[in-house]
């Protein structure tokens, strides 16, 4: 099996000249749940983007074995599903359900199928009976499980997400992490909470100024007191 | 500058209809060679951004508790140039058309002509005339300033044209012309300090949006905003001391242009005090009747006598319409409390 | 992301609801032509019109009050072009009416005239807007001919005139919490320029992240959507309906009015 | 002296018939550091708006003594400084020294008086450096600060801020605390983030659905598991 990603010697820099990700090395095991952790402007959004093909560095960043060039672009966009931070963002359509097919419809499905996927999406998360609302008369949390319901009917093989967790409160957080827990897909998310971080990952990779700091199994990472406070973070905290 | 249903005739509604459609229609075929994907979703959201940047009010000089806002057809047609801008000012029209209920489903052709197509074109138009040549701070200052001024009372202009086109006109078609003309002035003018101050903004912090329109670096000078607002106050002047003179009746529609959107939290809060007011100047002028204008615009003084004829039958006409629509009412309410029960 | 109550009786479900988008919307334009095409003294037969779209409020469950108070909100331009008719038209004329006799002028007879029109084509618009979901209405735009472009463009403005409204009335907030007192009309230009580049830089950041969005689900430049729409028998006895209704009156019950 | 705020049976309705806030009855001391604890949707934000006389309900509310009308509106304002959720929306001048001399120049101070308030409060929220920048330029951590220094310069007695701790990582975060603790005003802090207000605050008031819960220590609300369980929250992790 291909790791799901690979990413190597990969430096990218802002057109403004800001070096945001320098000399990146990294490899995804697929099946993982793996959260990037840093402090703001470490890098995590950017590097999601360069997963999904969205900012072209130097390097090599190859996604479920497929190396990252124009050609197949598309093929790559539906194994990898890319969820900005903002819902807003991520729902632009009218309605619900158009946002949740959108992906599909790109792909070529038809109708039927389509059908089918969205209803699945949207049972995943919860949402089954919201298809026609609007997004603007959806709540916080609502928005955010709807913008995930919107990559996983596209049935990606990964899933990366850009701060999920920003402002749920924490009954809210607490589905979203059993919303996640549950999903099959490859999982990569950026977040700076740590909590949220430890009670859904099994891998991390921390980052900061750019540059991979740390990587390997999240507990380790996120127990080292002196590593997390040399960059921002802090120990989650224990829950039973 | 919303153009009502009831200022149109059908014909005419239907011409000016079919002309914004054939104008539409052919932008968009232009355009969809040169709008690449990206750009699809920068359009609506600038469609957007207009509607919000209506809520954003400020105080104007002259006249105390009054506030200007700004249209933006102008400033998106020198951004990205007067085909979008004609898109997408069309469809923040056709939405305020139809979900905010801002003039009517028959004058929806006229607007886009109005407020879309003609502003769009003719602003951008002037702009980039003025703006020829060698860039100079002053230069963009004049061509926003006319640019907007133009637009607006070309569009301004259109609107009594349409009127008296379709020949409803109740109001003498000069005094309608010049009012409109006069109050739109005013507004243009501002709108167009308002547009080179946005350039000027965005150049400060995004030079990447303007490079194309704004070549050189174009600053708040006073000696520039005080050129252009003693010119136009010149203009502006001799325009309501001939209105103010000639036509009293125009200050009422310096009324109605005021924004007639729906009311969000009260920013434009100030409506009834608007009504008063004209109501006022209502009971002050109607003591100066003057026959003369009117007779040649209206012919339905035959119909008066029918009217008057027929009293039995239309009071049958309106109870009975009345009786309708109660007993409609009745019959919904009680059919809904039913299923409630059994619900 | 709250001024739903403009349209939030869309979101229902009624057998009014549920007729097709195209159909109604047809039906309302022809109306509304229809009753702008009335003689300009004749206020009793717009009454006869307005049982039409009152009825499909009511059957739909749209609350009265709700349409009335959002006619009035619009009402203002059209109220002043109505005042100003008196003013211009003092013919005098009297108006029999049942058992009244009143002695006004032409100019009175037309603002009725146009208040009347205004408030059914009113009724009608606002009729198909809340018994229609906006998204419904612009697919059977579409399909009436409406360019791809233009109905992507109200579907993105829909969907974001409310995200900016709010964003424009965040930053109306900040600024009245430190506004206390007026400043010179150059100042409060350049403020006002400020907040509107603000919201002009922010609107076209967010537009990227749309952008990569839309990407990111493998959009290529081709707009697919799924049309649910289609024409039943209801809808066309809903037609049917309508065009009796409006021949009916336009045919027997006008010339006795008038 | 006066209490900072006094609510007296205030109550609320959005337009579209939301009830966001029923009955609320609140005094709060000058000098209080508090926090507005609730779910999502509870109505913090709603609240904090009341207090700054944005939103008119049915009901009494006083600043520092003063009740808000129509009349008194711009000298409550001078009094009470209201920071809003976004900082994007508090920032709205071409460059940062711009937006917070902003307040002070509305107060109708010399030019003198209001560059050394500038300088000031700049200083304080650590961005003296900075005041030339563009504030779109800015990282989420000193967007943050900029907007409370957008308010200080106004030097309120009374500072209101809506989740301040957004999309912070935690050393931003804890220097935020810091800041806040080392202001002499009167703190009211709108958050859903539990360990955020623990470090914060000695005062809370638990708001849902638009009610006030419980009101009182902060630590003796926060620590009451069962409460905050009930209405989606979560007891604050021991710091030591
Ligand atoms: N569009 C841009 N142009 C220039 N620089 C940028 C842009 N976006 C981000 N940067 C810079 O690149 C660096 C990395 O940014 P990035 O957004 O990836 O950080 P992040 O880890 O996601 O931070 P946060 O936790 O705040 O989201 C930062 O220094 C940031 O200022
Ligand atoms: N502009 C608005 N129009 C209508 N309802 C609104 C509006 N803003 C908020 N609401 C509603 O009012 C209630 C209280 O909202 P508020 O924003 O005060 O909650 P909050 O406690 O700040 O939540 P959060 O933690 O998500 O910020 C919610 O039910 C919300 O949906
Ligand atoms: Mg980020
Ligand atoms: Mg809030």
């Amino acid at each position: 099996m291909p790791k799901a990603i690979e990413i190597e010697n990969f430096t990218y820099k802002y057109p403004d000249g800001t070096s945001a990700l320098s000399d990146i090395t990294l490899s995804i095991e697929a099946g993982a749940r793996l959260v990037l952790i840093g402090p703001n402007g470490a890098g995590k959004s950017t590097l999601l983007l360069a997963m999904a093909g969205f900012v072209k560095g130097t390097g090599k960043v190859l996604v479920d074995g497929l190396e990252i060039n124009r050609g197949n672009l598309k093929k790559i966009r539906s194994r990898l599903g890319c969820c900005l931070e903002n819902p807003d963002d991520q729902l632009f359509m009218p309605t619900l359900f158009d946002d949740v097919a959108f992906g599909p419809l790109n792909m070529g499905l038809e109708a039927e199928q389509v059908k089918a996927r969205v209803a699945e999406a949207l049972q995943t998360v919860g949402l089954a009976e919201l298809g026609d609302k609007a997004p603007h008369h959806l709540s916080a949390g609502q928005k955010r499980a709807a913008a995930i319901a919107t990559i996983i009917s596209m049935s990606p093989k990964i899933i990366t997400l850009d701060e999920p967790d920003g402002s749920l409160d924490p009954r809210n957080r607490d589905n979203l992490v059993k919303l996640l827990k549950d999903l099959p897909q490859t999982l990569i998310i950026a977040t700076c909470n740590m909590n949220f971080a430890a009670a859904l990952a099994d891998r991390a990779v921390l980052l900061d100024k750019g540059r991979i700091i740390a990587g390997g199994d999240a507990k380790e990472i996120m127990s080292d007191s002196k590593l997390m406070a040399e960059h921002g973070l802090e120990v989650p905290h224990k829950t039973e | 500058m919303h153009m009502a249903n009831e200022l149109l005739s059908v014909p005419v509604a239907a011409g000016s209809a079919a002309i914004a459609a054939a104008g539409l229609g052919f932008i968009c075929r232009k355009v969809r060679q040169i709008i690449t994907a990206e750009k699809l979703a920068l359009m609506g959201i600038l469609g957007a951004f207009v509607f919000a940047a209506q809520m954003v009010n400020f105080q104007l000089p002259a006249m105390p508790g009054t506030s200007g806002h700004m249209v933006g057809a102008v400033l998106l047609a020198i951004i990205l140039g007067p085909h979008m801008g004609a898109i997408v000012i069309s469809s923040v029209v056709i939405i305020q058309c139809l979900i905010f209920q801002d003039g009517g489903l028959l004058a929806l052709g006229c607007n886009i002509i109005n407020i879309a197509l003609v502003p769009s074109y003719l602003g951008y138009f002037l702009y980039r005339t003025v703006t020829a040549g060698p860039f100079n701070s002053l230069r963009a200052y004049v061509g926003a300033v006319l640019a907007c001024v133009i637009a607006m009372q070309g569009s301004a202009a259109l609107v009594p044209v349409q009127a008296a086109l379709s020949g409803v006109l109740a109001v003498p078609f000069t005094t309608f012309l010049i009012t409109m003309l006069g109050v739109h002035l005013l507004v243009g003018l501002v709108e167009g300090l308002i547009t080179v101050a946005v350039l000027g903004y965005l150049q400060q912090v995004r030079p990447d949006i303007v490079v194309n329109s704004l070549p050189g670096k174009v600053r708040l000078s006073k000696k520039a905003v005080l050129a252009t607002l003693v010119i136009f106050t010149i203009v502006i002047g001799a325009g309501i001391s001939l209105l103010a003179s000639d036509k009293p009746d125009g200050l009422e529609w310096s009324y109605a242009e005021r924004p007639d959107q729906p009311d969000f939290e009260g920013i434009i809060s100030n409506d009834s005090p608007t009504i008063a007011a004209a109501d006022k100047l209502q009971a002050r002028y109607s003591l100066l009747p003057d026959y003369s204008l009117r007779s040649s615009v209206i012919g339905d003084t035959a119909e008066n006598h029918v009217e008057a004829s027929a009293g039995w039958t239309s009071f049958a006409g309106v109870v009975g319409s009345a009786a309708t629509m109660v007993l409609i009412w009745l019959i919904a309410r009680v059919l809904r409390k039913k299923e409630r029960l059994q619900a | 992301m709250h001024h739903a109550h403009i349209d939030k009786f869309a979101y229902q479900d009624s057998p009014v609801h549920r007729l097709d988008s195209r159909v109604k919307f047809i039906v309302v334009l022809v109306f509304t032509a229809l009753v702008i095409s009335l003689p300009r003294t004749s206020v009793s037969i717009l009454a006869c019109y307005a049982v039409g779209p009152f009825a499909i409020l009511v059957l739909a469950g749209i609350p009265l009050r709700f349409v009335f108070k959002h006619i009035l909100l619009v009402s203002p331009f059209v109220l002043i072009l109505a005042l100003s008719c008196p003013l211009y038209d003092k013919t005098p004329v009297s108006v029999a009416f049942g058992p009244f006799l009143w002695n006004t002028s032409v100019g009175w007879m037309r603002c009725f005239t146009i208040l009347g029109k205004f408030t059914v084509t009113m009724l009608a618009l606002i009729a198909l807007i809340s018994t229609t979901r906006f998204n419904d209405l612009l697919t059977g735009l579409q399909r009436l001919g409406l360019p791809r472009l233009l109905v992507i463009q109200l579907g993105f403005l829909y969907r974001y005139i409310f995200v900016l409204i709010d964003r424009a009335h965040r930053i109306l907030r900040a600024r009245a919490g430190r506004r206390l007192r007026r400043l010179k009309f150059r100042a409060e230009l350049q403020i006002a320029a400020s907040m509107l580049g603000s919201l002009f830089i922010r609107s076209i950041d967010a537009a990227e992240h749309i952008n990569i969005a839309m990407q990111a689900r493998g959009f290529d430049g081709n707009w697919r959507t799924l049309s649910k729409l289609q024409i039943r028998r209801c809808d066309l006895f809903f037609l049917l309906a309508a065009v009796v209704f409006m021949l009916g009156i336009y045919f027997f019950v006008k010339p006795i009015l008038l």
